[in-house]
């Protein structure tokens, strides 16, 4: 039986409200700016990636509590719902928040499924303020852990890391990595600090302003058995069950920003005016932006139910999230294209803001696979 | 996915099931129609007023209206009624119009000699409604109604012409949108209550869709007289009392309303379904990945549709009250259109064989239904019209006339 | 070398303007109206599907000499080109014209491609005023012949077929079937007249009010060898190669019955009048419309590239008929959806000529393969 | 598809050839941007300069110009000049705002003097040339300019505000639609040509760009005196000067203007070869068939788009004169765009990666590329004034303004 209000109740809407209260007063749009946006030469050109990270916001953020959110209680988190973390991820997205905040979100979901004591002694880190990511993607781009280019072999002290992990979110925020290495015996994932000797991590230029990404190098890195989150073979399994809820956090951040795309655009269309109208007044303009809504609201609707249903341990969670995916996938690529071409000759340069969220919404399409990647693995569920 | 029902809730539930169980009517001689508004023949009426009347003795019918008015006086039974006809697949509730738009602005706007006097038959099903909105230079327009109403002492006098009426050649009574003032195209409106059977001065006529099927009509009105107590709300109100008919419409296209009909949830079964068994190639339409693709881009579009609906219903996860109810009818349709013309390039060559061919796959429901959906899409303010008021009401922009 | 007109000289200019000008004067829309969409319980319900043809106007057509326009010369044709047929199918395609004309043509170009004495001996049949269609589709509805249902066998005194083909085009109007029958040596083509003894048409219930389509089955129906088309194992072949022209020919249709949805539509939104504006002022009318002229263009200039590939040889000219098809097929999914929908409740009648179109496109996006299908084939050949 | 050539173009299609073969210039020090309007450094002006001056030279640029201006003086040898450069993968000519815009227009509407003037040291890119149409308020809405020719004798003096003025930076001359009346929109504009290097009151600012480079400028007119011989056409024929510009850059948007560079054809070429080579799950992104459905597609709209090039100069398959002169534009600028994004579909996680990392597809051409599109999907009038355009001037529908 699923709650009619996808157990969204007055706690979640009260840490919602407080979310919004904080990123609109804290860090609004021209905040965002400065700190992504200023130079557009150091944005793109600089030998090494600029990292546009406020490390006092994100201690702000962690005062706040929203590492914790979604850590149990018994490892000393608040241990709130998905449909909670979901709206924290929405309103990340609304504010296209610089941080590690959804990687940490995501480590914090794949650590409650491994269960484990390393799991546990983790989750107490990002309770204290520690932020996390996955290292788990290879050369190839593939979201399977099965396919990670790292190996774990036994040694005398622990467990050794070698290979090179992709596509690493945020990995110059982090304390800490949970990577998953493959051995005989199967998929294991690790906790490795991420200055931890043999650990190299080499900075991608990226289009999206708003988040950093690196191929992170493992020599030889020893694991110690306590940091060892699940076992060989156990890692792949939790990743699993830990999907649906990757999914919905990556979605409810697209859903957010696409929310912002929509209201920007909106916004101008109402102020601004040619052929003595508002821009508004044609519906070249208008259909397209209330097709942006429509869109928004069927994919943010998909994500609440998944969450709602990850909460209720319902075996539909992932069709559900998968299909939030898809939705909010496309929805943004649309409200990006949209959001650039409605603006027109201003929508094309630099200094408005509207590329900002676009750059973050091609990044998030692809994140744990497009539409077209789930829609596939839906074919088979379906 | 069902919703927490309340104890109540759940021992109705539990009564729609054996009741629907037990009362499944055989069905008629000759095929139902899909919808309720497209029913032409006087065997599918009678069968189906008397089915009504069954699921009204039983409950199942106006759960949720004040019992003085011949209602339940339930809170929230009524969409489970529905949810149960439907899983039931029981035939559909003919006197749609009357249950999805008449009652609902009748409760809102009638006095209450009105609520006694048109609620009862009504939900029996004794009544049936049509609905007079639109005309032959309108279109969309609803507002420019030309329809007259003259006032004659204690009488309303009708002249004029409306089109896209469903149901009128069974109807005893029309809810109509008519012009007593050419000041204001707006205040100049009023709403009436008017007969359509045995009336002098009342000609219906069936229109043909472009399905060769009949099922809506043109009614013309030529110095009908009506009493004043038939107008519906105070005279320059029209506009007001219509938006309360339409917008129940839109809810309605929830697809609760209609009690039986495959509805979204079948459609969507159906196609998956029609794919897996349609031989294409060396194996079937299902394993074709780009029209499972398509399948289920429709598949997470009728999810979300019924999660929005959800959704709608949660205070905390809704920005703007009018935003989630005035999407109902745009998104709705399209799925239906959009749906059916999936499953028509799933059937591939056979798409081309139509109802009456034994070969047809679903006995020619893809086409028939593709054909059905521009009803739909265009009936009760176009897609267009319904991106405009979404443009216009929800987001604040200029209005686009 | 490819000539730049696509060999659209002077004699095709002047045959396509007589046939625009003859169907626009003997068989106007409402001509066609009344000959196909008189009566909605005749049109649908009738026990035996209404044939809808008008005999007369056929042995005009005859006269004429169009379909004896792709016949060669030394089977006493025109030998006329590919583009010139093209055109002759367009025009019908706009007039939405209820004839065997187009299976006659596809039959010719069948016909020129087996080149046999039993191919010559049909083409000059055709030439003498026999319609023709092809029987070459099973009952799944596949359109590669190695599929038939029929089979062949050798008998003393010729050669038997025996099963049934489906999807036969226009089966109660023509004089004779080119049946694709297989055996253990591969597929064969065998001319069978319509009244031949074992012959039964069973005509099909079918959304199309222009057409008449039938299943027709060969119950020990005796072939002489004067009969064969193209011997077991070379059939396939000829079929082959005569896919780019019977891909032309329905793309060619299709895009001159779309070209009607869109000057009915467009002349609809210049006269039409709603919210005090022709309906053409409001850009979520005009637009789609300018749409569907776009895409008309398109599918039409790749229809006249593919029949100058085939004029001239070209080993390219499957693929750009198959892209032709495509093109076509989706722009009269297109144009079919928004003509009735922006004619408005208008559109939604049976009185409104728009669903007379509406069904012949629907029945001609399918034939021989629809988008999606020509897509994947493209797929082997980029 | 080469058209067939008359034996003087067989010969200079072959000089073509042997010219660029044994002429192809060594690749300047950094990597040149993908479109000559979005050049920005002076190394790549210098570089680009003396290549177009050679090809010119050559009698690669202007072929079709009577001599008398500088031109070849021949007949249908520039689109075979600019097919050999875009099959050689040639740099492409750096002067294309002069070549695509200012040119056609000076030979249509310029007088003797002014076509003996400006003409040859264009073809020669001795002088750069840019175009200043657009203004901060006015967007798509061109008739709308506010930049002020307040006539002073036999001067004129120039106050206003250009944006989206590509080459600003290295140009000589710009070709500038300004305002001489306010009493009609229309017929209060006048073309002028303006100087723009070391000219006392014009400030050129570059603008940036979403891709984080520049090639844009804003370009202010403070006060500039320019002289009554510098207007082109007559006062108050503004407007239908612009016409021929505009029209003549839709032209361009065939991709003949451009000279070199990848133009649709490459695009397309480079999407399937990227498709065929980019690894997904346990084959390639070409095996994906929803993918390569969708690359199938794009191939299509090329190719179409190339035979509409190609029916639109075969008079009897033409309807209507601007049916398809006017579609060029909106198609090529969307097809361009389209294909961007599926590019970025097919190379998945890696298309995060942009340009300076090496281990980025094609370079971070893709995001690059779809990023840039909206230039053109933007600049010289958005695709849905381009709809206008068609609707209303093709179709005769009502205008939406």
């Amino acid at each position: 039986m699923q709650p009619r209000d996808f157990g969204f109740g007055e706690d979640e809407k009260m840490l919602r409200d407080s979310v919004r209260k904080f990123l609109s007063d804290t860090f609004p749009v021209d905040k965002l700016r400065q700190l992504v946006a200023g130079d557009h030469v150091e944005a793109y050109e600089s030998k090494t990636p600029p990292l546009n990270y406020d490390v006092n916001l994100w201690k702000q953020i962690v005062d706040l509590g929203w590492t914790a959110l979604a850590v149990p209680e018994q490892a000393g988190g608040v241990g709130m719902k998905m449909v909670a973390v979901a709206a924290v991820a929405e309103e990340a997205g609304r504010a296209a928040l610089p941080s590690p905040l959804l990687p940490t979100l995501v480590v914090t979901c794949v650590l409650r499924e491994a269960g484990s004591a390393g799991a546990n002694k983790a989750l107490e880190r990002i309770v204290g303020g520690d932020a996390a990511t996955m290292a788990m993607t290879n050369a190839q781009g593939s979201w399977l852990p099965e396919d990670t280019d790292v190996g774990a072999a036994d040694a005398n002290d622990g467990t050794r890391l070698s290979g090179t992990a992709y596509f690493v979110q945020d990995a110059r925020k982090v304390g800490f990595f949970i990577v998953a290495a493959s051995s005989a015996a199967g998929v294991g994932l690790y906790c490795v600090d991420a200055d931890a000797p043999g650990v190299t991590i080499h900075p991608d230029h990226i289009v999206d302003l708003t988040r950093d990404q690196a191929h992170v190098e493992f020599a030889d890195v020893v694991v110690t058995p306590d940091a060892v989150i699940a076992s060989p073979g156990e890692g792949s399994d939790a990743l699993r069950r830990a999907t649906p809820a990757m999914l919905v956090i990556i979605s409810a951040d697209l859903c957010g920003a696409a929310e912002w795309q929509l209201q920007t655009t909106a916004e101008y269309a109402r102020v601004r005016s040619q052929f003595d109208h508002p821009l508004g007044f044609f519906q070249a303009v208008k259909h397209p932006i209330v097709n942006m809504m429509i869109d928004i609201d069927r994919a943010r609707s998909l994500v609440y139910a998944a969450a709602c249903e990850i909460d209720t341990g319902e075996p539909s969670a992932e069709i559900t999230a998968r299909m939030a995916k898809s939705a909010a996938a496309d929805t943004a690529a649309f409200a990006s294209n949209r959001s650039v071409q409605l603006h027109g000759g201003i929508g094309f340069t630099w200094e408005c803001d509207v590329h900002i969220y676009f750059k973050r919404q091609m990044h998030n399409q692809m994140l744990y696979g497009d539409g077209i990647y789930q829609r596939a693995a839906l074919g088979a569920l379906l | 996915m069902a919703k927490k029902d309340t104890p109540e809730q759940a021992d109705f539930r539990e009564h729609c099931r054996r009741w629907l169980d037990e009362n499944r009517p055989a069905p008629p001689r000759t095929r139902l129609p899909e919808l309720a508004i497209e029913v032409s023949s006087e065997e599918h009426r009678e069968y189906l007023c008397a089915w009504q009347r069954k699921c009204y003795e039983a409950g199942l019918v106006a759960c949720d209206y004040p019992s003085e008015y011949g209602g339940g006086g339930h809170d929230g039974f009524q969409r489970i009624a529905n949810q149960e006809m439907g899983r039931a697949q029981v035939p559909f509730l003919i006197n749609v119009i009357g249950l999805g738009m008449a009652a609902p602005t009748i409760l809102h706007h009638g006095t209450e000699e009105q609520k006694r006097n048109y609620l009862p038959p009504l939900f029996a099903a004794d009544e049936i409604w049509c609905q007079g909105f639109s005309e032959p230079g309108a279109g969309s327009d609803l507002a420019s109604a030309k329809t007259s109403a003259v006032r004659d002492g204690d009488n309303w006098i009708l002249n004029g012409h409306k089109v896209w009426t469903s149901l009128a050649t069974f109807a005893k009574w029309m809810i109509i949108l008519a012009r007593h003032s050419n000041e204001d195209k707006y205040k100049g409106l009023t709403y009436f209550i008017t007969p359509v059977a045995d009336t002098p001065g009342v000609t219906v006529r069936p229109l043909i869709k472009i399905t060769g099927g009949t099922g809506f009509n043109e009614v013309l009105f030529e110095d009908v007289v009506i009493p004043d107590a038939m107008r519906l709300d105070d005279v320059g109100k029209g506009w007001t009392v219509a938006m309360t008919t339409l917008l129940h419409e839109r809810g309605a296209a929830e697809g609760a309303g209609s009690g039986g009909g495959a509805g979204i949830e079948g459609r969507i079964d159906g196609l998956i379904e029609l794919a897996k068994k349609t031989p294409r190639g060396r194996a079937t339409a299902w394993d074709d990945a780009v029209l499972r693709d398509r399948i289920v881009q429709i598949a997470i579009r009728a999810a979300g549709l019924r999660q929005m609906a959800r959704r709608g219903r949660v205070e905390g996860l809704v920005d703007h009250p009018m935003r989630l109810p005035l999407q109902g009818k745009v998104l709705m349709t399209e799925l239906m259109q959009d749906a059916a013309a999936v499953g028509l390039e799933i059937t591939g060559a056979h798409g081309s064989l139509y109802v009456q061919d034994e070969r047809a796959p679903h006995g020619g429901d893809w086409p028939l239904a593709y054909l059905n959906s521009f009803g739909m899409t265009i009936a009760a303010g176009t897609s267009e019209i319904q991106r405009n008021i979404l443009g216009e009401r929800v987001l604040g922009m200029a209005k686009s006339k």
